[in-house]
């Protein structure tokens, strides 16, 4: 027996692979399938499932509605797309930020003595430590019209005897952004981290010696090299900012709806689980295809944490 | 424009060591290039050859003295503003571009025109024939193709100076042997100033017009082959080029171009060409002979002439290298196989005696150090 | 090395993000001393010691001074209790979520088998997921299979099985897996399997090699996998929420619930301690390592 | 917790002789009901229940009590729904109970063995969404209405439909609560809150767009800490909060809409796989007591259906600490809360009230009218 | 005990190359490789050295055929179930432990006690010279002292066979020549067979007893290195071993050992030596003379001998090589520096018409391909 396992290494390779299929098909892919299920059925009067073949979930994915007001028999309206296009922009804001902030400090960790990196590397994952709530509470703290900023601000208004009147951050579009960024920096922060601290100093030295000043070197190779970590980061960013939204409530006053608050209202509020699981496998998939292409693409597992 | 390409005067590189302690990786050193020569740096491993390149190319400041291109003082001046360029070890090719984009980034930094650079890349393309190859990204080329594509987009940017880092040590015997020609045809219609690091002695024999020879950071002799291979200046660089017998003697009598040698390994006195000025009577001193320059002759000829046995014998092909043990003391000989023989062996049986001849003019009284 | 690393630009940004990272923590532990129990304001440190005192909603006086909260904190079950299943969970989850997804890193990136493409992109699921989704049918999932078991084994009252800390557990496992395995993917790949093959030239069988070559080679690699998934574990809040049973509260839940009410300082004075234990943990391990080389 | 009190010992005859942590002296039960299982879980709000209720439950009956906690009716009922199977109490609003009688998640309860409804007030029994209170036993209640900064906000608002008015544009803060906010939109307009007329509901759709914008801030959780930290003014709460905010700020006040406020109340109930129905009854009728429920008063300022316990605390000596912390008697206390109009308010408030109630197959077109006023 | 230490018979490996096609890496190769042998493999890059060597370590197993260890067939036997051990290109030290560590690795593993294991672990150091080094870690030795580290861990095993994958490429020419005759004594004094992986043809010539020779993983040529050198069986051996003059021509007769060759570039017959027994008469043929083999004569001789002018001369020191052409064909020539001067260029000067003669018995005749 032992022989024959030795004898075959795809053998090995299974038995390797088995717990963690074990996990995977047994907590999720089975369950997903169960929902796929759901999402053909319809809603029962106090929120349970009528198991039936009916793509009408998705179809009003798409914004085409039977119930509208003054009697029309159908009609075409957008919602669910806007709130899509919204998460999107969302998503899309946070991770440009993300990347601008998360960039310099990675660089600047790839270049420090490599006996201090792990260090810095820690640093910038202990806040994610505390408890997320407590987090995002310090930021309201923050961003009060009482708050740290604007007590600041009233302080030195004060010293130059100037009026001042609170700014109004909290529960603003901005406040969302901020919220979000935090959360999501150290996801963006190692793998970017982990592609630059590849790069050899001999091909900025080659860049340098063919001409190119520090800018450009930057722009044609420090960038470039480092783009499978961006686009690594911009997944682990990116996706889960489509389905959050608790930032978005807290910070932002829960002023809009994202796919999030979506998905969870038609488990919860609207109870309406066929349409809340349709709403969820159209955004998964449309993700794990993101994800899938650019993965392959980029080789993204090679460009986390190293 | 100054008759040196590049000049270092006096110049010194202190490194922090890991341990904390200082090296001086290059310790006063100085050195003349001419215009379109191809000048070769050679010394073992830790020498201070890719330093002193690196002080050249501008990726390192010296500590002391001053390095000159064109006359100039560079000081402070960043690599992108000197007119050199460098062909590195490793290539560090860059992997995201493909060959073209590799050989046009030099020109796009200077800001060439789209047709221009197109000519020119085609152009050092063709020189390092890699026509075909544009599309190409380096991982999908060969240690050798990739050597080239290294080469081409230095040399497209036609530098006054082109700087090299060991860049065959990569590559097998066969294709080093093929670069090795390329290199040096290349040099010779370019006219451009080679400065070429290695640790293999045969390739800059072969290639160089100059050799610098360094040890520890330090230079220990600069000539052309011929000077640092028939007149080594010092025990060192007789034996760090090509191989050598050395005999430890004590100077008996002394001319301008003759010294007697007593040497109590053979208790005999040898003649020999003196090397250095300032060796005096009875100082102690070595005596180098290369093995190849050693005759073995059938019957004893009257002048620095031994009887000797055969210990061992190796087998190379081209040679045949002889180890004979005279009174104790044990010569290398090299003898060329001229004649093919199944058993070449036979040419010289262990244990057999022979006579060997140390010509006087092939015989170098070194300095003991 | 280049002379163009020191950019003071960079320089500057890094402080810039870290004062971002860190200004919140410090204003979190500044709470922690907050004398307002309602903790919406900061209305000064608890002034002096003496016994419990507090007008209108402030602490004037109490017997542990400044530390108020964190003797409150001492003495609250809840909460300690709460702490105490987020570290059990995330402490059992992140060890078996990390030898199992390096077993799958080692399977995907050493080994060749039929399932290979398909495992790879199935790590991507819980990525990908919305976490609610994910709570919910992993719930149904168990409480299907539980009813079922239930049954077949006739089981009743106390016997019965039920959600807790196990299926916390389990669906927390279940999420993490795929970050660990992606990061020691990433570490293999840079390892030369050259190394392998001198241990088992030398004579040691596959888990000797492992044991002895391979994974003290990988083991940066499987920490920052850990530390990634253990980061994304003590924070779950969703998942959790759905898959656990009575007295299997964690952290994230409760202080969630208490949104609803007061988010006494003893919360922040809980973060404060916590995050004290890990920065002296991290610079104490930075030590060792210097001395190590 | 946050609910635990402090109390000297209690000189109650019935006292047990058994002591929680807090000092506090548990009362014996009565009657003592025969249990024979050894534990109780419980799926409640959060920090609803005071510590001392699970102590003493456990001193007295040697029961151990599990709790979970939940933080919107929706979870608690998504997850049961789910097939959650081992909770023997829940705490369902209203409108929730109506729906999971649906679901038939819910077990009747057996009334003999619940001595303890005798100490409720009428007034709270035998409500619409559960008549003859079969499956559940009021909790805790109150009132969704307008609370103001009187500090910041000049001419105060008497009706829900004052809130449109932009003055308070980018100042008031609401409940994150389709159902409510929907419901004092039909209100304004003359509906009914439970109303499942499509064109009703369009109407108040039109309306309620136009509020929206104006609003700073959607908050379920705790919009007292805005109110307090002043980044909003005035907007729509419920009673605890409305309390807590004045409290801590003294300017706030607890205005009644015209148009009736939105009543609700929390209520006891048993699911129907409950494990351990022995326990729960027993825990229902000792934590009812009047010398335990009491404890609410201290630290959850709702209104209290219990009258025993109201009783029990009216002219008491005994020393507790309020809301604020601060330690005062329990007689204190109650007067506190007698004269509070916003735990106590006026007879006429609750009988111009009204209660939102599970509207079924409706529930999608609320949602998808706050999907779509959100998500303009 | 079998007479052949290891023996690959009629093996195949095949690969899927990253492109999908099917590559033969080793094509039905077989070799029988004697006790107590020093037997190299010597071939150009990606000719299938590494792979024979992995398929007899046991990290690969045979497409076809089958690999013997001491007469046993291996099959699918896992590496660490092999009395063979491996020197690795990279040395593959393990980073994480000590010298010490690296070379007791092996011996732990077959569970052998501590003081024993002190005892050899020592031993071994020693026969390497790196005492004192135990307590160092790989990162901290010099490119030769790893290669050290990695022969010791190798040998502590005391292995009946030690493969060797190029464990000299990375060291410098000079660390290299000292490191060969090291490797040679040592296996000389265990008497160990020696499976050696090369692409330094001299550094094989040098140290083994048989070398074979491959190309796209198919086996060339199988003898000593005399037979090798001195007979090459086709043109690819004459090439790729030592460099050869090679002129095309047509067999005019024929007999045992001696065929008279056209060789149109020269207009002339060559007497030469066949080497191929299928020759036939009329078939067209390639001349190889090894370039130290052609004699440079002062006046014509009769038989064999061409007059032609110099065109190119390059000093590497023991020796010089000469281009000549001869009607336009382009002969090599190597002249030994036997006496020193100052400029041995003059000994050849460009232009001086010279005669060369190539004798018979060093002018073989070879198979066209
Ligand atoms: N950045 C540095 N910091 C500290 N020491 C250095 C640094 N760079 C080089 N050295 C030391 O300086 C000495 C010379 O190094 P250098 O690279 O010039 O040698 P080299 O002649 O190029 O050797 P090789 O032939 O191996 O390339 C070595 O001892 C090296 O350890
Ligand atoms: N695992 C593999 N998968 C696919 N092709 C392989 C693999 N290993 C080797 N090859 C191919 O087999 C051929 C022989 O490889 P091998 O390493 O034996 O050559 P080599 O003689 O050792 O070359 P070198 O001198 O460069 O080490 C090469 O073309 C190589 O690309
Ligand atoms: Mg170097
Ligand atoms: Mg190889």
């Amino acid at each position: 027996m032992l022989k024959r396992l030795r004898e075959s290494k795809s053998a090995q390779g299974t038995l390797l692979i088995t717990p963690t299929l074990i996990f995977m098909i047994g907590l999720l892919i089975i369950p997903l399938l169960l929902t796929l299920v759901v999402s053909f059925g319809q809603r029962s009067a106090d929120g349970g499932v009528i198991y039936t073949f009916s793509l009408d979930n998705y179809i009003r994915l798409l914004g085409y509605s039977t119930d509208c007001p003054n009697g029309v028999s159908s009609c075409f309206n957008p919602l669910y797309l806007q709130i899509l296009w919204r998460s999107m922009a969302l998503g899309f804001n946070t991770t440009v930020l993300v990347i601008l902030m998360a960039y310099p400090l990675a660089y600047f960790i790839a270049r420090v003595k490599p006996k201090w990196r792990n260090t810095f590397l820690f640093l910038v994952l202990v806040p994610m430590w505390t408890n997320f709530v407590i987090r995002v509470y310090a930021w309201m703290m923050i961003l009060r019209q009482q708050g740290v900023i604007n007590s600041l601000l009233g302080w030195i208004a004060g010293l130059f005897h100037m009026p001042f009147t609170p700014l109004n951050m909290l529960y603003t579009p901005g406040a969302v952004l901020v919220g979000m960024v935090y959360e999501f920096l150290p996801f963006m922060i190692l793998p970017i981290y982990t592609s630059l601290e590849k790069i050899e100093n001999s091909l900025y030295e080659a860049a340098a010696d063919l001409g190119a000043n520090p800018f450009r070197t930057f722009l044609r190779i420090t960038l470039p090299l480092s783009m499978p970590g961006v686009v690594a980061g911009t997944i682990l960013v990116f996706v889960p900012v489509m389905g959050t939204f608790i930032v978005s409530d807290l910070l932002g006053g829960a002023q809009v709806i994202l796919v999030g608050n979506l998905i969870q209202r038609q488990f919860l509020d609207a109870r309406d689980p066929t349409f809340g699981s349709a709403a969820s496998l159209v955004l998964m998939v449309l993700t794990l295809i993101v994800t899938y292409f650019y993965t392959r693409k980029f080789g993204f597992g090679a460009e986390i944490v190293a | 424009m100054s008759e040196f390409a590049v000049e270092l005067q006096d110049v010194v590189k202190k490194f922090i060591t890991p341990e904390g302690d200082e090296l001086a990786a290059v310790n006063h050193v100085s050195m003349q290039i001419k215009n379109g020569e191809f000048f070769s740096m050679l010394g073992s491993s830790g020498c201070g050859k890719t330093t002193s390149l690196r002080m050249i190319a501008g990726f390192e400041w010296p500590s002391e003295g001053e390095v000159f291109i064109e006359g100039k003082p560079m000081g402070h001046t960043p690599p992108f503003q000197r007119k050199v360029n460098t062909v590195f070890q490793n290539y560090a090719l860059f992997q995201h571009m493909t060959v073209y984009q590799n050989v046009a980034f030099g020109l796009e930094m200077e800001g060439a025109q789209k047709a221009e650079i197109e000519k020119r890349v085609k152009r050092a393309l063709d020189m390092v024939q890699l026509t075909g190859m544009e599309r190409r990204f380096p991982k999908q080329l060969s240690g050798g193709q990739q050597q080239r594509v290294a080469l081409a987009r230095a040399l497209v940017k036609t530098p006054d100076v082109l700087l090299l880092d060991e860049p065959l040590g990569a590559l097998d015997l066969k294709l080093r042997k093929e670069m090795q020609l390329e290199l040096k045809s290349l040099q010779q219609q370019l006219g451009i100033t080679f400065i070429y690091v290695t640790h293999d002695q045969e390739e800059a024999l072969t290639m160089s017009d100059r050799i610098a020879v360094m040890s520890k950071g330090k230079m220990m002799q600069m000539g052309t082959p011929v000077e640092i291979y028939e007149r080594p200046h010092n025990r060192f660089v007789a034996d760090f080029i090509g191989e050598s017998n050395f005999l430890e003697g004590k100077i008996k009598s002394l001319s301008k171009n003759e010294a007697k040698v007593f040497v109590p390994d053979l208790h005999v006195e040898l003649t020999g060409m003196p090397i250095a000025d300032d060796l005096v009577k009875g100082e102690d001193v070595v005596v180098s002979i290369r093995p190849e320059k050693i005759r073995v002759a059938e019957q004893s000829a009257n002048q620095n002439c031994f009887e000797g046995k055969v210990v061992n014998t190796v087998y190379i092909g081209s040679d045949t290298h002889v180890v004979v043990d005279v009174k104790g003391a044990r010569l290398k000989v090299w003898e060329q196989n001229r004649i093919s023989r199944l058993d070449p062996k036979s040419f010289y049986s262990v244990g057999e005696s022979v006579h060997l001849v140390l010509m006087p003019e092939n015989t170098l009284v070194l300095k003991k150090d | 090395m280049n002379p163009y690393r020191r950019s003071p630009w960079i320089i500057a940004s890094t402080i810039l993000v870290f004062i971002f990272l860190y200004a919140p923590i410090v204003v979190l532990m500044t709470f922690a001393f907050n004398a307002s129990r309602v903790n919406v304001l900061f209305t000064g440190i608890i002034p002096s010691f003496g016994d419990y005192q507090i007008v209108n909603g402030n602490v004037t006086q109490s017997p542990c001074g400044p530390f108020h909260w964190f003797c409150e904190l001492s003495k609250n079950t809840a909460v300690l209790n709460a702490a105490k299943n987020t570290m059990i969970v995330a402490i059992t989850a992140t060890v078996v979520s990390t030898i199992i997804g390096t077993m799958a890193a080692l399977a995907l990136q050493r080994y060749n088998f039929r399932l290979r493409t398909f495992s790879q992109i199935s790590l991507y699921i819980p990525i990908v997921i919305p976490e609610i989704v994910m709570g919910i049918i992993i719930l149904v999932l168990f409480s299907q299979l539980f009813t079922s078991i239930n049954n077949v084994l006739n089981l009743t009252g106390d016997a019965r099985l039920n959600l807790g800390l196990g299926t916390v557990i389990l669906s927390h496992i279940s999420f993490m897996i795929p970050f660990v395995t992606l990061v020691v993917q990433a570490r293999l790949q840079g390892l030369d399997k050259s190394y392998e093959e001198a241990a088992m030239d030398l004579g040691a069988n596959e888990w000797t090699t492992f044991r002895r070559v391979t994974f003290p080679m990988i083991l940066p690699g499987v920490l920052s996998g850990a530390l990634l998934a253990f980061t994304l574990s003590i924070d779950d809040f969703i998942i959790t929420f759905f898959t656990n049973g009575p007295g299997s509260t964690t952290l994230p839940i409760y202080v969630y619930g208490l949104l609803r009410r007061v988010i006494t300082p003893e919360l922040n004075a809980l973060s404060t301690i916590w995050i004290l234990i890990v920065l002296i943990a991290v610079f104490m391990i930075q030590r060792m390592e210097n001395r190590q080389v | 917790g946050g609910g635990s009190s402090s109390q000297q010992p209690a000189t109650k005859s019935s006292a047990s002789g058994k002591v929680t942590k807090d000092g506090f002296n548990c009362p014996e039960p009565n009657p003592r009901i025969p249990v024979t299982s050894t534990q109780l879980n419980l799926f409640v709000w959060t920090q609803y229940i005071p510590e001392d209720f699970y102590e003493c439950f456990q001193l007295v009956y040697g029961i151990k009590v599990n709790y979970d906690e939940y933080s919107s009716n929706e979870e608690m009922d998504a997850k049961l729904q789910a097939g959650a199977t081992s909770y023997d109490l829940v705490q369902p609003t209203d409108y929730t109970v109506t729906l999971m009688i649906h679901q038939g998640l819910l077990q009747p309860l057996d009334h003999s063995k619940l001595p303890v409804l005798s100490n409720f007030n009428p007034a709270y029994m035998n409500l619409a969404f559960d008549p003859g209170n079969k499956y559940t036993i009021p909790f805790q209640n109150g009132t969704d209405a307008i609370v103001v900064n009187t500090a910041k906000v000049t001419d105060l608002p008497t009706s829900w439909a004052d809130l449109w008015k932009p003055e308070y544009k980018g100042r008031m803060v609401f409940a994150d609560d389709s159902r409510a906010v929907i419901g004092l939109t039909l209100l304004t307009l003359g509906y009914d809150v439970n109303t499942t007329d499509q064109s009703q509901l369009d109407q108040a759709k039109q309306k309620l767009a136009q509020l929206i914008p104006s609003i700073k801030k959607f908050d379920s959780d705790s919009p007292s800490a805005d109110l307090i930290a002043g980044d909003v003014d005035l907007g729509e709460t419920w009673t605890g909060e409305a309390f807590l905010a004045q409290a801590q700020l003294g300017t706030i006040k607890f205005i009644y809409p015209k148009e009736g406020v939105i009543l609700w109340q929390d209520n006891w109930a048993m699911p129907k796989s409950a494990p351990h129905t022995d326990a729960a009854y027993a825990w229902l009728n000792y934590t009812m007591q009047g010398d335990m429920f009491w404890m609410m008063l201290t630290s959850f300022p709702y209104t209290n259906p219990n009258d025993a316990a109201l009783n029990y605390a009216k002219g008491s000596t005994m020393q507790v600490t309020d809301v604020n912390g601060s330690s005062t008697t329990l007689g204190d206390v109650y007067n506190a809360y007698i004269d509070s109009p916003i735990t106590n308010p006026p007879a006429d408030v609750i009988k111009s009230g009204h209660r939102i109630d599970d509207v079924g197959d409706a529930t999608p077109l609320y949602d998808q009218i706050w999907t779509e006023v959100k998500g303009q």
